[in-house]
């Protein structure tokens, strides 16, 4: 581990993966991956086509099941559980190919999620102010199916939202955003978390945002933590630059 | 929770409410106006409504498509008659006991069965009611092949329409409460997109469970009516094939996941059946073969379905693109 | 139920179970092929079985045709038949949800039925050929079952060839191996599914001829044939032809061994309970492979 | 897809939809119509109402029930119909039936449906299911059901007062084939039994076992099967196995042949095979040819009966052959008992009519209570409950491509063949000409004769390599 | 080839806005982009699996944008899906026959099927092995083998360096590059820019579904705004 301790919020750690492993039929796609998240901390979750982050997300949300490791959730071992225990528990998830319901208004998707979710009452507000807060109030009444790409990326945060999460996971929010939509993303997603006591795991590949809009960052390669620190040092990381662009380019 | 699930949807209680209690109202003076041989037809078509509907609250509601529908049925009859005829308690407790013990057997299998997607788990739950038909066919206990009739101090059919009728309307309205609760909701979810609804912390298992044992209820107590109106049960009838066949056609045919579709679907299936049953004795096999043919291809979504989807497009096309 | 098993009867039973397994699997393997390319379900499998039957039967009382030669009638018939179909209803919903292939299959199962009804009436039908049976020691082995068995594994050959040899097989096991990467090679999936599908329907038909040396069918036997091709697609896996051929004999050798100690009325419910309890054991059949 | 042709399919769509809609309305004003018409001035017509499984699984034994029916009343309406002392004149016949797919929850429906149009009687549908199905309305409705087609002796055990049987019920069919066997020299000693698992079947078999058991046979084999399997080789392997010289079982049709096919491809040697209802259609000898030879058949009736001499005697109809002549000429096909009960429930209601005088059920059932005639068809007897105690059955046996009467000897045309085994093994030619099964029926109707040519009779006379001992 | 102006949907979601490229003939060119670019729609546009809703395709002068995928497969089009799209309950020949399948490669395809042996010996060594059974490299060898078979004459690769190591890519690389000098035109899409760059003629760079950059590869090297959209810095 680099060891860098952003800032304070990292105190106390709210989420914590440690040395998990998954192998596929004999593939690894995880070996031993761990890193802890603090309290209202954003963290990025980057690295190449294939090197671990969706399977880490899906292990961490309960889909798949670690071949091996931990994860501690407020000091819950939430190893195994099913994902509609881990989000009641109160991580929630967006997936990067939006999956709304696609035959349910806006407002009935983020309803659904606040009625079920964490089981507590919304932290966040009603899904109507839900929907406001993402930017979709005008569009509520249509149906998910008949969003754009962007309205669908804002609707999955809005779902995940009305949760009531203390653990957000987001998946590839800003590809499909124009560019300040994504600008927006990131003040939003750091509005949210100082707001409502929010941690964050933000996997993004359009990174000239992640790097402005998280505190930390860990960069995965073949299913393995190759670097982790602030990102300006993460970015200058020579096996950084190796796994993304198959070497120094210039 | 109900609450604010109709803000959202802002009901229109006189446009949905008042045709309903209408029908019903026809229904329940029926057999004061109509003929003798009228009333039976309806008797029947409300035993195909309950049963269509009872189908659809579990298929329409959550995309499975349940082969051995038949199997709820089937128990729900041989529960009430057995009942009835050993304890000889009141016909509607023996109906009751009927779907109980058919929602009982769901609950038993859901665990097993549930676990399968698509095309497995139409053939194993078509295997099941077989294997249950062969199984009764053999069991002494339910007095094997021979089955039970119904000791004729029983018959009364303007009760019997009453109780089929009743039972008819207690599933279409548990269908209604259904879609408009958290049980509804949470299977709109499943069914438009599991992953998603257990991430949002929806218990897929459960719900699905649930409403499996929901749909056997009602289909036990349409079984049970059944039987008492037919006065007899053996196993070629209680778990016949045909019965699940023609309810998945009817709700097909008008609609599955909406509460008119399936009603639709077994006015005008029922009539036809009745119609060329009566007239053209090998033809009517060939029209429901042609109708469910010509729904396949033509409208996959049913009546109801496409009426629905045609009026989206028609509000979409008034909202604009994207609105 | 005999206390001591003599040792020919269970021989006998044995090589019995497993030659009516082989044709089954056979017929089976039918509606395995168009599972694997289409992912269609075909409901109407034994329908056709009841349709090549009846070819057979009226070949041989209007021309005196043996139903062993008949083959030559049914299998061409039963592979027009099936493109026909093919063209005409199955491949509209080919890209439809599995669900609707079903029902689909189920209209064409009841038109059958019913066209069969109203053309032949309901009576039953069977050919008066016998062919009596080869005695060997104690056993007695029954000829036309032979020649059903032989038939079977003559089909199991030729598709084996077909699968292994051939172009057009090799692109039929590309299709179901992996739909995206054989169109990409430049294989036509339509003409894939128009064989795959006719070649189905030419199985069933046939094995309608062999079964008119065996019984006697009626219009209404066809679903009786469908529910033993699903138990038997069921214990083989789903799209994996060989599975289909395993399951049918297993199916064929339990049946008939299992006839020492459940009255016949019980037989069918045991093909059903094997075939649930593999359902939940292994989901995918005693074949597959994927885990 | 494209727009157009999706717009082109929706219509077709709705197109569909209004067809069927259109065919719905049309439902609906038919059974409208199917209400019962005013006639103030009295019945001119003696309407009678019954469904019959013309479709299902009963439909090919239903058929044959209507042909007969339908043949006794075109014979009463040409004879001048009933003469009903009540009304001072004789009243033609009017049958209604519907089809009720045999579907028990059809016959439900479609007999309430004819107690309101004005019939006077009912007949019962062909099977003891649907018998069972149709006997409570009639019941409410005081009408008279005659059963023809429904033999289980549970229809009369449950204290209906309506339901009148013709035929003899379930519980006698086996028992003449064992008083049969009891007198055969040898008499065999090991009887299987393999029976459909039915309420019929099952009806039967329960009251030959222990009256085979009390005549001193021993059974070897007992086993019970589903009628819709596909093949009984493994266990008629283990019946051969056995050492039972007889066969007694069966249920209905394609399963009977099926097992004879099975029994003759595994080369079973049986002394005699005594099958219920299949041997007893036409179909059974052109679909197994030599194979047919042997096998016998509880019968409730031959054409080659005679009851003329008993009396009194009731009907037009004399003789067996007579009827088989009268069915030949009308539907071009041989008929089976199955349609001489049938017609014989014609003679019966019609003798009660004229007896009792009346067109009331209620009257009309009093009066056949104490009647005690003979028809073609045989014994018309009731006991208290409606169950039929005066017919009798009889057991017949191919011999040589024709059904002879074999049992009682009083009524016997042929000595029995037995044993009976030889034709089993003998494989039949295989350029056998079959011009005996060209019935092709459109819309439930024969229109091709059945006929037995000569040469089919000529290759079909296989004669008994063994002597004929009683 | 060249593209004109596509517009590509998928469901009602629009994935690719306005896309021109041009593939001149015996040249290599690179599709660059992060992930969800529209890198991998782009090819499936190009061999038919997508249909565009706006512009048109043209291969050799003729407008291929309205034929089924195995057509534009016979007309010599070949495509290595991305994960390989391997048959792997079929052999390592028997899935190089079936990139032969097109009618024109069926008859020469001894001598190709000797070509791909030579140009990959291990796949020879292999050849009655099931597909599934291979290693990475050699599925990644066996999938570019398959479609040389079907005699291209224009070759599209998505991400064939995915899962593998190190030294297995540039061996890929290596056998790209031959093919490159055999005047084979491929269209190659990578996330391994600096591998795709060093053997590319020229390159691509989508974001968004939209064109960013075209260029020799020193341009695109140079260029800010690839680390920018590759490193966020």
């Amino acid at each position: 581990m680099t060891g860098v301790v952003a800032d304070n919020a990292q105190r106390d750690t709210v989420l914590d993966v440690s040395l998990v492993r998954k192998n596929f039929a004999g593939l690894v796609a995880l070996d031993g991956v761990s890193l802890q998240l603090g309290r209202k901390e954003i963290l990025g979750l980057i690295g190449p086509n294939g090197a671990g982050k969706s399977t880490l997300f899906n292990i961490i949300a309960g889909t798949l099941k670690p071949t091996s490791g931990t994860v501690t959730f407020r000091g819950r071992n939430i190893t195994g559980l099913p994902p509609n225990r881990v989000c009641r528990l109160g991580i929630a998830r967006t997936y990067q190919i939006p999956k709304p319901f696609l035959d349910m208004t806006v407002l009935e998707n983020v309803y659904i999620a606040e009625s079920f979710g964490s089981g507590r009452d919304s932290k966040v507000g009603t899904p109507a102010e839900i929907c406001d807060l993402v930017g979709l109030k005008d569009k509520m009444h249509l149906e998910a199916g008949m969003l754009n790409v962007s309205g669908k990326k804002r609707l999955e945060v809005a779902r995940a939202l009305a949760t009531s999460p203390d653990v957000l996971l987001l998946d590839e929010i800003a590809a499909g955003m124009s560019p300040t939509e994504g600008e927006w993303a990131v003040r939003f997603m750091e509005k949210m978390s100082q707001s409502y006591d929010l941690s964050i795991i933000w996997v993004e590949h359009v990174m000239r945002l992640l790097m402005k809009g998280v505190h930390r960052v860990v960069v995965l390669d073949h299913g393995v933590k190759i670097a982790e620190g602030r990102p300006e040092e993460v970015v200058n990381d020579e096996k950084v630059q190796q796994a993304y662009l198959g070497g120094k380019l210039s | 929770m109900l609450k604010g699930y109709l803000l959202v949807h802002k009901k229109n209680f006189v446009r949905d409410v008042v045709p309903w209690v209408g029908a019903l109202v026809v229904l329940a003076f029926a057999p004061y106006f109509v003929s003798a041989s009228l009333r039976s037809f309806l008797l029947f078509l409300l035993m195909w409504i309950a049963l269509s509907q009872s189908f659809n609250i579990f298929t329409g509601l959550t995309g499975y498509v349940n082969f051995g529908f038949v199997a709820f049925y089937g128990l729900g009859g041989y529960g009430m008659t057995m009942t009835l005829l050993s304890l000889n308690i009141p016909i509607y407790a023996a109906m009751v006991i009927g779907g109980v013990i058919s929602s009982l057997f769901a609950f038993a299998i859901s665990w097993p069965t549930l676990r399968l997607r698509g095309a497995y788990f139409a053939i194993a739950m078509l295997s099941l009611a077989q294997a249950l038909f062969v199984i009764f066919d053999n069991w002494n206990f339910v007095n094997s092949a021979t089955g039970y009739t119904i000791p004729v101090k029983y018959y009364d059919p303007v009760l019997q329409y009453y109780y089929m009728l009743a039972v008819a309307a207690v599933t279409v309205l548990c269908l209604y409460v259904i879609m408009n609760s958290r049980l509804g909701l949470a299977l709109k979810a499943i069914k438009q997109n599991e992953e998603t609804a257990v991430s949002i912390g929806i218990n897929a298992t459960f719900y699905k469970a649930v409403a499996f044992g929901i749909s056997a209820f009602f289909a036990g107590l349409a079984g049970g009516a059944a039987t008492w109106t037919i006065t007899i049960i053996d196993p070629p009838s209680a778990f016949d094939t045909t019965i699940t066949l023609t309810a998945i056609s009817m709700s097909m045919l008008g609609g599955l996941g909406t509460i008119a579709g399936p009603i639709i679907g077994a006015v005008i299936l029922y009539s036809i059946e009745h119609y060329f049953g009566l007239t053209l004795p090998y033809l009517h096999l060939i029209v429901f073969g042609i109708i469910i043919i010509v729904v396949v291809l033509l409208i996959p979504q049913g009546i109801m379905g496409e009426i629905i989807s045609r009026m989206k497009k028609s509000r979409r096309q008034e909202v604009g693109e994207e609105g | 139920m005999p206390s001591v098993l003599p040792g020919a009867l269970v021989a006998e039973l044995f090589i019995l179970g497993l030659m009516y397994g082989l044709l089954y699997g056979v017929l089976a393997m039918g509606l395995t092929i168009v599972f694997g390319v289409m992912k269609v379900v075909n409901v109407a499998h034994g329908d056709f079985v009841i349709i090549g039957s009846y070819l057979s039967y009226w070949a041989f009382v209007l021309a005196g045709i043996n139903p062993i030669l008949s083959l030559l009638l049914t299998i061409p018939f039963g592979f027009l038949l099936g493109a026909l179909t093919y063209l005409g209803l199955i491949r509209r919903v080919q890209n439809s949800p599995e669900l609707m292939s079903l029902f689909l299959t189920f209209g064409i199962s009841t038109l059958i039925g019913g066209l069969l009804l109203f053309f032949y009436s309901p009576t039953q039908r069977a050919v008066p050929v016998a062919l009596g049976s080869i005695e060997y020691g104690s056993l007695s082995i029954p000829v036309n079952i032979s020649i059903a068995a032989a038939y079977a594994i003559a089909v199991a050959i030729a598709l084996r060839f077909f699968f292994y040899r051939t172009y057009w097989g090799k692109a039929v096991r590309a299709v179901i191996d992996n739909r995206t990467s054989a169109i990409l090679v430049g294989i036509n999936p339509d003409m894939v599914s128009l064989k795959s599908f006719g070649i189905g329907i030419a199985i069933a038909s046939s094995v309608g001829s062999i079964v008119m040396l065996l019984q006697s069918i009626s219009p209404l036997s066809g679903p009786d044939f469908t529910l033993i091709s699903f138990v038997i697609v069921v214990l083989g896996g789903l799209g994996n032809p060989p599975g289909a051929l395993v399951g049918g004999v297993v199916l064929g050798v339990v049946e008939s061994l299992s006839s020492l100690y459940v009255n016949a009325a019980m037989t069918p419910a045991i093909g059903f309970i094997i075939m649930v309890i593999v359902l939940i054991l292994r989901p995918q059949g005693i074949m597959g492979s994927r885990g | 897809m494209n727009r157009s042709t999706r717009r082109a399919i929706s219509t077709m769509a709705v197109v569909g939809i209004v067809i069927v809609l259109i065919i719905v309305v049309v439902a609906g004003i038919y059974i409208a119509t199917l209400k019962p018409k005013s006639t103030p001035t009295g019945p001119s017509v003696i309407t009678i109402g019954m469904t019959m499984p013309l479709s299902g699984t009963f439909a090919s034994d239903g058929q044959m029930s209507l042909n007969g029916i339908k043949l006794w009343a075109q014979d009463v309406n040409a004879s001048g119909g009933i003469p009903v002392k009540s009304l001072g004149k004789s009243l033609p016949v009017k049958l209604i039936y519907y089809d009720d797919g045999s579907s028990a929850s059809t016959v439900a429906t479609d007999y309430q449906t004819l107690v309101t149009q004005n019939v006077s009687f009912l007949i019962a549908p062909y099977s003891s299911p649907l018998t069972l199905a149709a006997a409570p309305i009639a019941e409410a409705n005081h009408l008279l059901l005659l059963s023809h087609g429904g033999a289980s002796d549970s229809i009369w055990a449950k204290g209906y007062k309506y339901v009148v049987g013709v035929l003899s019920p379930a519980s006698q069919y086996m028992i003449p084939v064992i008083d049969m066997l009891a007198n055969m020299n040898p008499k065999p000693t090991n009887l299987a039994f393999f029976f459909g698992q039915d309420p019929f079947s099952l009806s039967v078999m329960s009251s030959v076992e222990p009256y085979a058991l009390s005549k001193g046979f021993k059974i070897v084999f007992n086993q019970t099967y589903q009628e819709t399997a596909t093949d009984f080789t493994s266990q008629l392997a283990q019946l051969q196995a056995s050492g039972a010289q007889v066969l007694i079982g069966g249920a209905h049709f394609t399963d009977g042949e099926t097992i004879m096919k099975n029994l003759q491809s595994l080369g079973i040697h049986l002394n005699l095979v005594s099958l219920l209802v299949a041997p007893d259609d036409p179909h059974f000898l052109s679909d197994l040819g030599s194979l047919a030879n042997g096998v016998t058949v509880p019968s409730q009736w031959e054409p080659n009966l005679n009851f003329s001499q008993f009396s009194p005697y009731f009907g037009n109809i004399t003789s067996g052959q007579q009827f088989y002549n009268r069915f030949m000429t009308a539907y071009g096909i041989a008929p089976n008992y199955e349609a001489a009960e049938a017609y014989a429930t014609g003679l019966v209601l019609e003798k009660g009519i004229i007896d009792s005088g009346s067109l009331n059920s209620t009257v009309v059932r009093q009066q056949l209570a104490t009647e005690n005639f003979y028809t073609f068809y045989g014994h018309f007897q009731i006991d208290s409950t409606g169950k039929q105690i005066g017919h009798t059955m009889v057991v017949a046996q191919w011999q040589s491509g024709v059904k002879q009467t074999i049992w009682p000897s009083s009524v016997a045309t042929a000595t029995p063949l037995y044993p009976a085994s030889l034709q089993m093994q003998q494989p039949s030619t295989l350029s056998y000409s079959g011009q005996g099964t060209t019935s092709l029926y459109v819309g439930g109707v024969a229109s091709e004769s059945y006929m037995l040519s000569q040469s089919t009779h000529a290759m079909l006379a296989v004669t008994p390599t063994s002597p004929d001992r009683e | 080839m060249s593209v004109q102006g596509i517009d590509v949907y998928y469901g009602e979601t629009k994935v690719l806005h306005d896309l021109s490229l041009k593939v001149e003939n015996a040249e290599l060119v690179a599709l660059l982009g992060s992930n969800g670019a529209g890198k991998t729609t782009t090819l499936r546009t190009l061999s038919g699996l997508l249909r565009p809703a706006k512009g048109e395709i043209k291969f050799d002068s003729h407008s291929i944008s309205e034929l089924s995928a195995n057509r534009i497969a016979g007309l010599g089009i070949s495509m290595v899906p991305e994960g390989r799209g391997l048959f792997t309950t079929m052999t390592v020949r028997e899935n190089l026959e079936m990139g032969a399948f097109a009618k024109r490669a069926r008859r020469e395809m001894k001598k190709t099927l000797d070509e791909v042996y030579s140009l990959f010996p291990i796949l020879k060594d292999r050849q009655n092995q099931l597909a599934g059974s291979l290693s990475g490299g050699e599925q990644q060898m066996l999938a570019i083998g398959r479609a040389l078979m079907s005699k291209p004459k224009l070759i599209m690769l998505d991400e064939p360096s995915l899962g593998l190591a190190p030294i297995v890519i540039s061996k890929v690389f290596d056998a790209l590059k031959a093919l490159k000098e055999n005047k084979m035109t491929i269209v190659l899409v990578e996330q391994n820019i600096d591998g795709a760059l060093r053997i590319a003629d020229r390159g691509y760079l989508l974001e968004n579904g939209r064109l960013a950059l075209e260029g020799n590869p020193t341009e695109i090297r140079n260029n800010e705004m690839v680390r920018q959209f590759y490193l966020g810095l």
